[in-house]
Order: C-alpha cells, then structure tokens, then sequence
C-alpha cells in the first residue's frame, strides 16, 4: 500500500473506534466487495473494504475519478446491496446528496424541498417555513419558484442540499455537493455545514476531489484506491484546522500519495 | 468571414406566437392562443373537405357511392333537425367518457401493480399485451351472456378494450423512469404507494399521457362495436348504430355524418384535453420545447 | 366481348342456386368463352357497396339491400330473377308459445330494417302489440341483431324469441324454442323472395347477352335442385364447409333446406309490400320500385312464371 | 441499533435469476432464461382455464353458452386436423405482418414529420389522434369502393388502423427527449436527416417502442375486421373469418379457439419480439432495473 | 462595478482586440441581452454583455453561480438566440462540452467519441483509431466499451471531454470541464488542453470556479457579475504562468473581487 506511508493513523478501516472523542460506529462496512455488470464485463468497484464512521463524525472521502466512492455512499444509503460482506446502516436512513443533483423535474426548487419533509413526516404547515429556511441558508430564496430546467447547474446543485438538509437523517452522506458552486459561496456553504455538524451532532460522509476542502472540513480524510477500490490512506485532521500551515502540510501529503496512486495505473 | 446573427424579440410577429410561446407564455396572449389552437386543424379538415368536393366533381364514382360534401352537410342537417344526431353525440360521447373513466381508473391499478410486482409482470405482462389486440366483438357474445342487453354489457366490452391500454401505457412510463430519480425517491423515504404517489405516478406521466391517449382510441372503437350488440330502444341510438345503420341501408352520407361525428369527438378530446395537458406536462418540465 | 363477368353471392343455404350454379359449372357453361369471376361476400352492406361502385356486375341478395340499392342509386340496379323463398319463422319460449301471449317480450331481428325485421314489426302491430314500448302493458321490444348471437342471447335469457332465417330458426329450436309462425303462412300462396339476383343497368344494357347466360345457368341450377335435391344439398354444404371451415350438422342442413324453396320466381309483389310496410315503419323514405324489376331476360331463356 | 444486512451472491438460487438478471446477463444462463421467459405466462393461463373448468363444473350456464375446456380443447383439436387451425395462422399472421410492417414505415415517416415540421403539426396532428379513434369497418365501404374484394382492400383497412398509432408513438417519443440531448446533437453538427438518425430516433426509441407495440395491437384488430370484407379460398380464411363463422352460429367453442388464437399469436409476438426489444433497449440504456 | 478596480486592462469587452499577440476576434457579443422565461417570470441572464473573443485566446470567464457563464456559452455555440443584440459565431461552429455531460445514453463511450467523430466527416476506417486516441488522453481506455449509465461522474466527464474535442472545430467552449475529477487527473488533462492549444491554435472559453485553475491555463479571465449579468473585471494572465507568486496574487485579487460581488447581493 503505496499510501500507507502517509497516514498518520493505524490500519485503515478499525481505526477511529479507538480515536478519543468518536463515538461508536454508526456506519460499517465489513469487508466489502461491490461488483458490478455481469459475467463478460465485471467491474469490480469496491473489494475487501472496512470503514467505521463514528456517530457525529465528519469523514471525507478523496480518491482518483471512478475509484469506487459514489459506491461506497450507495451501499451506505441502502441504495444497492453489497455483492459480498456485510453492511451496518443506521437505523433512521441516511440522507444522500446526489453527484447528479436528481431533484425531480416535475415539482419546483421549493416543492422539492417540502416533498423531502414531508416524506420525513412534517406537518404540512410547517412544511412551508421549514423550506423557506432552508432555501434561504443555501442562497436560493430568488429562485424557489422555478422549475429544475430553469436552473444554472450550481443552483440545482444547492437546491438539493437543501433537500438533503430537509431529510434531517442523523447521516448525511454528500457526493461532491460543491463541486459546481463557485468559491465564495462554497466557503459560505462550508461553514452552514459546519455549524449544523456542530450544533445538531449530524454525522457527515463527505465526498470531494478538493484536497484543501477535505482538510479543512474533516476529522478525519480516507484515501481511496482503484480497481480495487479500498482504503490505502488515513488522516486525523480534527486538530490542524485554524493551523494553516500544518493543514497545508496534510493537504501536500494528500496530493503526493495520490498521485503515486495514480501513477500505479499509469 | 463569421456570421452575425441579430434578432430582436420586440419584432416578434403574431406568426412567431406559436414558436416562442413554448416556453414563454405571455398574460394576455394565452386566450388568443388557446382559441387559434384548432385553427389549423380546423384549415386541414377544410383542405380535405376540397379535395373531397374536387373528386366529387371528377365523377369518378356516382353520387350514390361518394355523395357530395353538400349532399352529407344535408344529411347532418336533417339529422341535426330530427334530434338524432344530438342522441347520438349524446348516448356515444357519455357512454365514452363513463367507460374510459372506468377504464382509466382500473388500468392504471393494474399497470402500477405490473410495474411493480415482478411476477405478476412476468404472468400477466404478455398476457395483457395479447388482450390489447383482441378485437371487440370477440367480447360481444359473453357480454350478453353475462349481462344481457345492457349498458353493462357495452361497459364490459369497453372496459376489456381500453384497460389493458392504460395499463400498458403506464408500464412503459414506469420503465422508462431515469433510475436516478426512483433512487432519489428511495433516499427520501419513498416507500410503497408515497413512492407511488410522489415519484412514479409524476415520473411516468408523459408517458402514461401517451398510453391514454391510445387507451381513449380503444375505448372508442371498442364502444363502436359494442353498441352494435343490438339497437334497441332502451339502450338508444349511438354513433355506432348510426353508421351502421347507415352502412345497412347502404347511405353513404349517413355513414359519412357518422364517421365525422367520429372524427369531431376525436378532435374535440385531442384539442380540448389531451393536446393542452400533454403540452402543460412536457412545458412545465422544460421538454418538448425545440 | 372478352371482360369477364363477375357475380356476388354469399356462402349460405339462400343462395343454394347461385352456389350449384357456380359449383355445377351451370354458369360457365352458358357463358361460353366469356370469363366467370366470382365474389364470395360475407355481409348484405358490402354486397350493396361492391354492386354500386362497380365491383361486380351481378349479385345474389336480400330484397331489403337490393331495393335499398336501387332506391339509393337512383336506379343503377336491376332486378332480374329470384332465387329463393321462405326458410323464415319466428320461434319463441314455449311459455310464451303456450300462452300466446308476447307482451314484455324481446324478439330478436337480423338486422334493422331487414326483410325479417319488417315483417315482425307488422305482425306484431297487427297482434295489438306496441312495438317499442317496452313500458306499455302490451308492449314488446325488438333488438335487431346479428342472427348468430341471438341463439346465445337465447340461451342466457336475454331474449325471449326471434323472427329468422334458417338456420337460425332451426339452431333456436335446438336450444328449445318453438314455432309460432312460419312466415310462408302469411303471404299468398304461401311464397315471399328471400334471395333475388340484381344487376347493374348498365351491364344488362349493354351486355344482355352474357346476363342472359347467368340466367340461363341459374335456371338449370334450379332444375338440378329440383330433380337431385340430396345430391345439391351435398355440393352447397361442402362449398360452405370449404368455403368457411364450417362443417354444418347434416340434420340441420336437411331441416333448413326443406323450409326454403328454390325458384327464379322473384315474387315481386312480396318486395313490394315489404318496402311498403318498410316506408310505413321509418325505414325507407320511398317504394316507388317502378322499373326495379325486369324479368325480360328471364322470359328470354325460359324461367319460372 | 442499527441492522445489518449480509448478502452474499453466491448464495442466489435460480428464483433469484429473474431479479438480478436485469443488469446482469449471465453466460450459459441466457439460455436458460430465454426458455424460462414464458413460463410464468404459461402458469397465469393455465389458472385461467383452472377458473373456467371451475365456472363451468357449476354450470352456471348451459354448456351450449359456456362449453367446457374439455370440448374446446376437441374442437381445436378438429381444426388442427383438418388444417384450418394453420390455414388461420398463417393466413391472418401472414397479413398482419405485412400490415404491420407497411404501417410502421408508413407511420414512422408521418410521425417524424409530425415531430419536426410545427405546422404540419399543428394541422395533422390533432386529426391524426382523431384518426385513431375510427373503427375498422367504418373504412370497409371506402375499402371497397376502392380496391374491391382484394387483399389492397385488407392491407388499406389495416394500415389507416395502424399508421395513426405509430405516428403518436414516435410524436410522443420525440416529445420526451431530453432537450439536452437534442442539444448535444445540434452542437455536435446534426443536422436535419443525420439528428433525425443520430439522435431523435435513437433518444425516442422507448417511446417509440411502446406505440409500436400498440400499433401492433391495432392493426390486429383492424385485420379481425377487415377478413371479414371478403372470404374466398384464393384469400384463405383467416382468423377474423373463424371468429365471425363461431359468431355466425353461435358456435361457442369455435369462438374461444378463435380468441385463443388472438391471444397466442399476440402471446408470441409479445414474448418473441416486443419484449426482449424492449429489455435489451432499456437495459442498455441502464432503465427499468429496479 | 465594485470590481472594476481589480482589473488589469481597460474597459471590459473591447479590449482584448488592442491586447498584442490576440489575434482579430472570432467570438463576438455586442451589446447582448439575455432573457429568460414569459412575462411572469422573467429573468435577466445577461445584460447588455459586450465581448470578444480573440482568434487563439485561451479565455477563462468566472463568476458566482447562477450568473450567466452556461447562457454565455449557448448563445455563442448557437443554441439560443439573444433576446437582444448581435453574436458573431465562428463560420465552422464550436465545439461546447456541457456542464451536464449531456452523453447519448444508447452509446457507449466509444461510439459517443465516434459519432462525433463521423457527424464531422472523419472516414470510417480512421474513426477508430481517432477514438482510442482521445479516450486515451482523457485516461478512459479502460472503460472504452462501458454505457453512460456505467460510468463515474468523473468519467462521463473526461468522456465528454473526448467528445468535444472530437469535434475539431476552431472555437472549444468548455463549461466546468474538470469539475468532477480529482486534482491529480485534471493536472494531466491541463496540460493536455495547453498541448492542444498552443499546437493547433485552437480559440478556447473555460468557464470554471476554480479562481488557481483559471489564473494557470488562461491568457485572460473575466469576471462576470450576476443580476445583470455583465462583464466586471478583467485579468490578463499570459505573461504569469511560471510565476507563482504573481499567479498566487492575481488569483487573490479575483477572490477579492468576487467574494465583493456576492456581498452586493447579501
Ligand atoms: N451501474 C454501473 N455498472 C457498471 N459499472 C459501474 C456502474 N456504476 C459505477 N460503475 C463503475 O464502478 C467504478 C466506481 O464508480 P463510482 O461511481 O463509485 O466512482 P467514483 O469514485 O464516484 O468516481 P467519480 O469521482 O468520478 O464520481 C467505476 O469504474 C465505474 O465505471
Ligand atoms: N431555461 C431556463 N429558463 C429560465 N431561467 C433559466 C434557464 N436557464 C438558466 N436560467 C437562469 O439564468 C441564470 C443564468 O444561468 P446559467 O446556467 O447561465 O448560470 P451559470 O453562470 O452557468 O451558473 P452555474 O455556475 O451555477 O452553472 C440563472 O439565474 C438561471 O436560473
Ligand atoms: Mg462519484
Ligand atoms: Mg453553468
């Protein structure tokens, strides 16, 4: 495991069981294989693979393009079933923001939202106030009348954090929710999601390809492989935030083992 | 040498209407758009009224095999005068609206249980794909064994020629659901009929329009032949007597009125609600709008 | 002339004569060098639709159609021979039978405005009865429709009689009907057209030679019915048989076929007064039949009367 | 506490082949499956004559109305011999396939025309809706008229029964393209026949799928009727002539092996044709694998 | 414009054709307006928009999400016209590559690349080797046989990216091209679109959030405001590639400015 030297913790998968301030796993997997397609032209997505996600974690996933963490987040959400090995999934569901923001075309920005809540149960009165609230923490009051077509590719992209937001699952599971946002509102996004981390104990999976954003955001940053896609390095990066300069250290050390990775295929 | 292209939409003719009205209704124009709609289906039955009135004129057949436009307008005349052509719209169009109703309402059960029942898709799936192409009168003789001389009977024999239609349509909408949005659904908690209600009733609509639409055809023709089960006072004259009458006297007008009343309830149902609500789903999900 | 002549018939036991005259070569024989193209059609409408728009140049068919098609042609078509007669009754539940009295009842016709159809409503009309009046004490209802279904309309209890041709009559029986009138019984001489031949003007016009042909083959057909009935019989059932893929019941085709008699006899008066009673009862809107019949080139080659 | 699911894929038994074979073709079993494809059909219509030999043992009705399996299975068995079972087979699928496939070219065109030209739309399209509605013998007088006692005659009645329906299924098809998709294409250069080629048909084809296969349903239909223009040993007696004659003499066993050939041959085209179309085009494209 | 005063060159929009070393425009909006949706609910995508695009300018445009940059890209690749004003397109088209990667389902990632490749006029035979070639620049040899469906976001993206460039045509509009791909991967693709660049000639507008990815490949980038959309500052960034610090200072800048922008709209 080229990786491996860049981790600062133990082996990957059991690790954060042991880490003080996380609370037991609410997500495992146990040595997981996903496969996909059939017998001609199988791909094996995920092999062999073992994460705990602590209760009220924030955890970021990195790895190259197509190493398996979309995957990995259906699995979790229930979404597909693993071809072999066990999966642990909270009790209560997992919210997911999708990579493809899937925000259903017949309803608009803010029928999007409410159906989220109501679906989770909420009386239909406060349905309204509740999506107006959210709506406006993602800087989309202007738009919540429109249709999803009607939408710029950031505001669909924001438009189903809100409805991720909405489900208000103890997990979160988020597929690179900023990619298409630019990099102020992607800062001002950053901290609504820290302080809802913060204040409601929500435990995040958080996928992204921005190595600075992982660091920043994280407790604690996993580095996948692929093909097999599996864990080959782990950071703690609960403490450096505020520390530029260590932070920028991690981030370095992130982007040198990926790159090994990807030179591995090359 | 690059092209420059300028266009003003302020210069937009009333000729553009229909192009830009796509995806940009305008407040005040939308009751002139909604009464220009038949405009130019009404200027195609025109068209094929000429045509019809030229080949008349050649005298390729006698009067009595292709009677004149004139000769026909006449014959809606007297029927119009002798209140039978206001039955007949009457007895069909209720009989119609009633059954398809009904049909409706059963087929889409039984194509949301296809959908989502995989073994009962596997057993009944071809088996209702097969009913479709059953012709009507196949149904007549058990109808009236089994009900008679009655609206029942003619009920019964609609009802077996449109559900399997509605059902059909609604399986293929299903089917062509983008996984991503059943997923999505999942994600929320969408389970059984909320799954149902609020992803893939509203994700198969434009197809399910499309079925429907087929369904409505069916039904109607099926009724055509069920009303044939017997002309008897009771059950009253329908555009189906009426054309068979007409073809039993051998009166081409007649079965001509009988075919246009056809055709003007088709037109009437396509414009007044298909045509709009097919054009409010696609518009409002931003498709359709080349 | 060298076009072929082409003539219509259906495949049923009424149009026994234009089948053995087709099956026996009687036609042909007659018509020499001139080409016979038959058509076999299955409703009386197509029939009336094929004559006038030129599709063929003589039919075999109902009075009703043929007049309806002379009547709506202003005079395109000719009648020029009968074909056959009677085979017409009205069977009904024996209760009904027994107690003679149909009020409340449902008989079954063929077809609107059809000669059977007509001639119920008339009797029925001269019983006392109110036709069409289901509410009215005496009321009775007609329900025009296709013969085949009313014997299982009368075996589910939808109807509770029927006014029909053979073998309709013979099937309803079988299902435990009974006779009230043979309709033979109420005309004079105890003989009504059921099957007539028909054709076009023009065609008698301008090639009277080769309808006199068709004519003459008819009559010999007659003849053989006349003087080989069983051996007739036989050829009609297996055309029918080969014709349809219907094997019929031997004794049916027997019981039918000695209620309907063969004859070129057009028995004109019988149309007539059915078209009267038709006008009489909203279905046509004239019987003026002036010209319809010409049973010159009948005379010509020596047919009945 | 959270639950815990293990699933293991080596376990799957061959009840599960049905399930996770959407997605996923399995050598050496493809066979297997293609075979066991009509099985659950199968069960479902044996349940049904299960049902009706129940009906019938209550003797409900006379069995001169409702005849036991037992006597229609013999008097199939008596048109097998005497070969008109085949005759109707293949008289009536020999028409309807030709039928069909003339509709389909013929309404493919009208349709892609309908779906691309606005006016033509707006003119045609209505009408064409209208159109579907029309009973199949309402055409046989014109049909007649026209082309006498022939197989044009047949073909005519077919095709004005079935081109409608083709065209609304690839107008509606074209409709719900995904406009990025048409897009992508206009950017790519398509133009004119090559996005027509490239991108509308291909992006349509579920659509498309699902109105064909009710096309198929109406030309069916329209060819029960139009058989029954005209029976002559040179045409052949097909099935719609086998329904009429049971009809005819009320021959109820006739009758049901009539329906039973309907149903069989629309059993074989869905299961041989239309279905395995419609798996393949879905499940290349990733649909319907819930 | 509250941004105008990080900008390097003159007034917006006409500049560039004064800049040495750009060439005489190919890309030309003058005056344009762009509006959405019917009298209810009208929006103003952009308003009153000068630009020009030089012959063999490698142009970035940023802005905050939402803002017009996708409606841009349409109106010059020619799939909306301007509710008001002139676009001067280039004679031979331009290849735009999505946002949405906007691929055809019913092909796999080979024949997407080749049906471009045919749609422009390539040879039958010479197809296929053009396409493994750009699937091997966009490091997808591997999955040359997959569905869309079967594919990783990152890889319906480099798929797309194959397709445009495909294309061949003079203009390449590109919007958020590498969005979805980890740091490493899109590094290699920059420098494969530079490669591309400086040895055909091509004339390229690169729309991303990226503020680093736009100051490294683009010659000039502009920032657009939105609500109106317009054009509010204006960099050129030629002469910096090499130049950390600079680069790092301009990149500063553009933050400063858009971070400003939003703040207008707060
Ligand atoms: N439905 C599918 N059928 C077949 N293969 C699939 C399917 N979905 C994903 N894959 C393959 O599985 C692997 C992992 O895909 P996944 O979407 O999990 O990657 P990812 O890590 O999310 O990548 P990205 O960063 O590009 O989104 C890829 O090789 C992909 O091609
Ligand atoms: N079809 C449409 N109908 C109505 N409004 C639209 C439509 N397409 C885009 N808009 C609106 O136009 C504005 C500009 O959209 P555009 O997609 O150009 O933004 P963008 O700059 O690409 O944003 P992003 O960075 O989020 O992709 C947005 O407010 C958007 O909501
Ligand atoms: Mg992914
Ligand atoms: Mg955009």
């Amino acid at each position: 495991m080229s990786g491996d030297d860049a981790a600062t913790g133990a082996e990957p998968g059991a690790v954060n069981l042991n880490h003080p301030g996380v609370e037991p796993a609410i997500v495992r997997l146990d040595s997981v294989t996903h496969e996909y397609g059939g017998a001609g032209r199988r791909v094996v997505a995920l092999q062999d693979l073992d994460l705990a996600v602590g209760r009220g974690e924030l955890l970021c996933l990195l790895g190259a393009s197509g190493c398996g963490k979309s995957t990995m987040l259906n699995l979790i959400a229930g979404l597909e079933d693993p071809t072999r090995g066990a999966v642990t999934r909270p009790e209560s569901g997992a919210a997911l923001m999708f990579q493809d923001s899937a925000l259903f075309p017949w309803l608009d920005v803010t029928t999007n939202v409410e159906l989220a809540l109501r679906l989770r149960g909420v009386p239909r009165r406060e349905r309204q106030q509740e999506a107006r609230r959210l709506l406006a923490l993602v800087r989309l009051e202007d738009a919540a009348k429109r249709r999803v077509h009607e939408l710029s590719g950031g505001m669909r992209q924001r438009a189903a954090l809100a409805r991720a937001l909405a489900q208000n699952t103890e997990v979160l599971l988020m597929d690179e929710p900023f990619a298409a946002l630019d990099a102020i509102t992607r800062d001002l996004l950053h901290l609504e999601l820290l302080d809802l981390w913060r204040e409601l104990g929500r435990t995040i999976v958080f996928v992204t390809h921005n190595v600075r954003e992982a660091v920043a955001l994280g407790q604690r940053v996993l580095l996948l492989s692929s093909r097999p896609g599996r864990v080959i390095g782990e950071w703690h990066t609960a403490d450096v935030e505020g520390h530029g300069a260590q932070a920028a250290g991690i981030a370095a050390d992130i982007t040198a083992a990926l790159r090994r990775e990807l030179e591995r295929h090359a | 040498m690059p092209e420059t292209t300028t266009i003003s939409r302020a210069e937009d003719g009333l000729d553009r209407l229909e192009q830009t009205s796509g995806d940009r209704p305008r407040i005040g124009r939308a009751g002139l758009r909604i009464l220009a709609a038949p405009l130019p289906a009404i200027g195609a039955v025109a068209v094929m009224v000429g045509v019809w009135q030229l080949v008349f004129s050649l005298e390729l057949q006698p009067p009595s095999v292709l009677p004149s436009p004139a000769e026909v307008a006449e014959t809606a005349v007297d029927l119009a005068r002798d209140g039978s052509l206001v039955e007949a719209l009457w007895v069909s169009g209720s009989r119609a609206v009633v059954g398809f109703a009904l049909s409706v309402f059963v087929g889409t059960l039984l194509g949301l249980a296809l959908a989502r029942v995989r073994l009962l898709r596997a057993a009944l799936g071809p088996l209702v794909t097969a009913l479709l192409a059953m012709p009507a009168v196949a149904w007549v003789p058990a109808a009236i064994i089994a009900f008679g001389f009655t609206d029942a009977a003619i009920y019964s024999v609609v009802l077996v020629g449109a559900v399997p239609s509605v059902a059909n349509g609604l399986v293929a909408g299903v089917d062509t659901i983008p996984p991503l949005l059943h997923r999505a659904g999942q994600v929320l908690g969408a389970r059984g009929w909320t799954m149902v209600r609020h992803v893939l009733l509203p994700a198969a609509l434009p197809g399910y329009i499309a079925g429907v639409r087929q369904a409505w055809a069916f039904a109607w023709r099926s009724l055509m032949a069920a009303e044939l089960i017997a002309s008897s006072p009771q059950l009253g004259v329908g555009v189906g007597q009426l054309l068979q009458q007409g073809r039993t006297l051998f009166d081409m007008p007649r079965v001509i009125v009988a075919m246009g009343l056809v055709l003007l309830i088709g037109l009437v149902v396509e414009l007044g609600v298909f045509g709009p609500l097919e054009r409010r789903v696609l518009r409002l999900r931003g498709m359709a709008l080349r | 002339h060298d076009d072929a002549i082409r003539v219509g018939y259906f495949p049923n036991l009424a149009h026994a004569g234009a089948i053995l005259g087709v099956e026996g070569g009687y036609f042909a024989d007659h018509l020499g060098d001139v080409d016979l193209t038959t058509e076999v059609i299955t409703a009386g409408p197509d029939a009336v639709t094929a004559l006038v728009s030129d599709k063929v140049d003589m039919a075999f068919l109902g009075p009703a159609p043929a007049v309806n098609a002379y009547l709506k042609s202003d005079g395109d078509v000719t009648l020029i021979s009968g074909a056959s007669s009677g085979g017409v009754r009205f069977v009904a539940r024996p209760e009904l039978v027994e107690s003679g009295d149909f009020s409340g009842a449902k008989i079954a016709s063929p077809a609107l405005g059809g000669s059977p159809d007509v001639a119920l409503r008339y009797w029925l009309g001269d019983e006392g009865y109110a036709v069409d009046v289901p509410d009215a004490e005496n009321g009775v209802s007609v329900v025009p429709q296709e013969p085949g279904q009313s014997v299982g309309a009368y075996a589910s209890g939808a109807i509770d009689g029927a006014w029909m041709h053979e073998p309709f009559v013979s099937l309803l029986e079988d299902a435990g009907a009974e006779e009230v009138v043979d309709e033979r019984d109420l005309w004079p001489g105890g003989q009504f057209a059921t099957t007539v031949l028909v054709v076009r003007t023009s065609v008698l016009e301008e090639r009277r030679d080769d309808v006199e042909a068709v004519l003459a083959g008819l009559v010999d057909a007659m003849d053989a019915i006349d003087s080989d009935p069983s051996g007739s019989r036989a050829i009609v059932a297996s055309f029918i048989a080969g014709q349809t893929g219907l094997e019929l019941d031997p004794a049916l085709v027997g019981k039918a076929w000695s209620s309907i008699d063969f004859t070129t006899d057009p028995l004109e008066d019988t149309i007539e007064s059915g078209a009267r009673r038709a006008v009489v009862q909203g279905v046509l809107d004239s019987a003026d039949l002036d010209g319809f019949v010409d049973l010159g080139p009948l005379t010509e080659v020596g047919g009945s009367e």
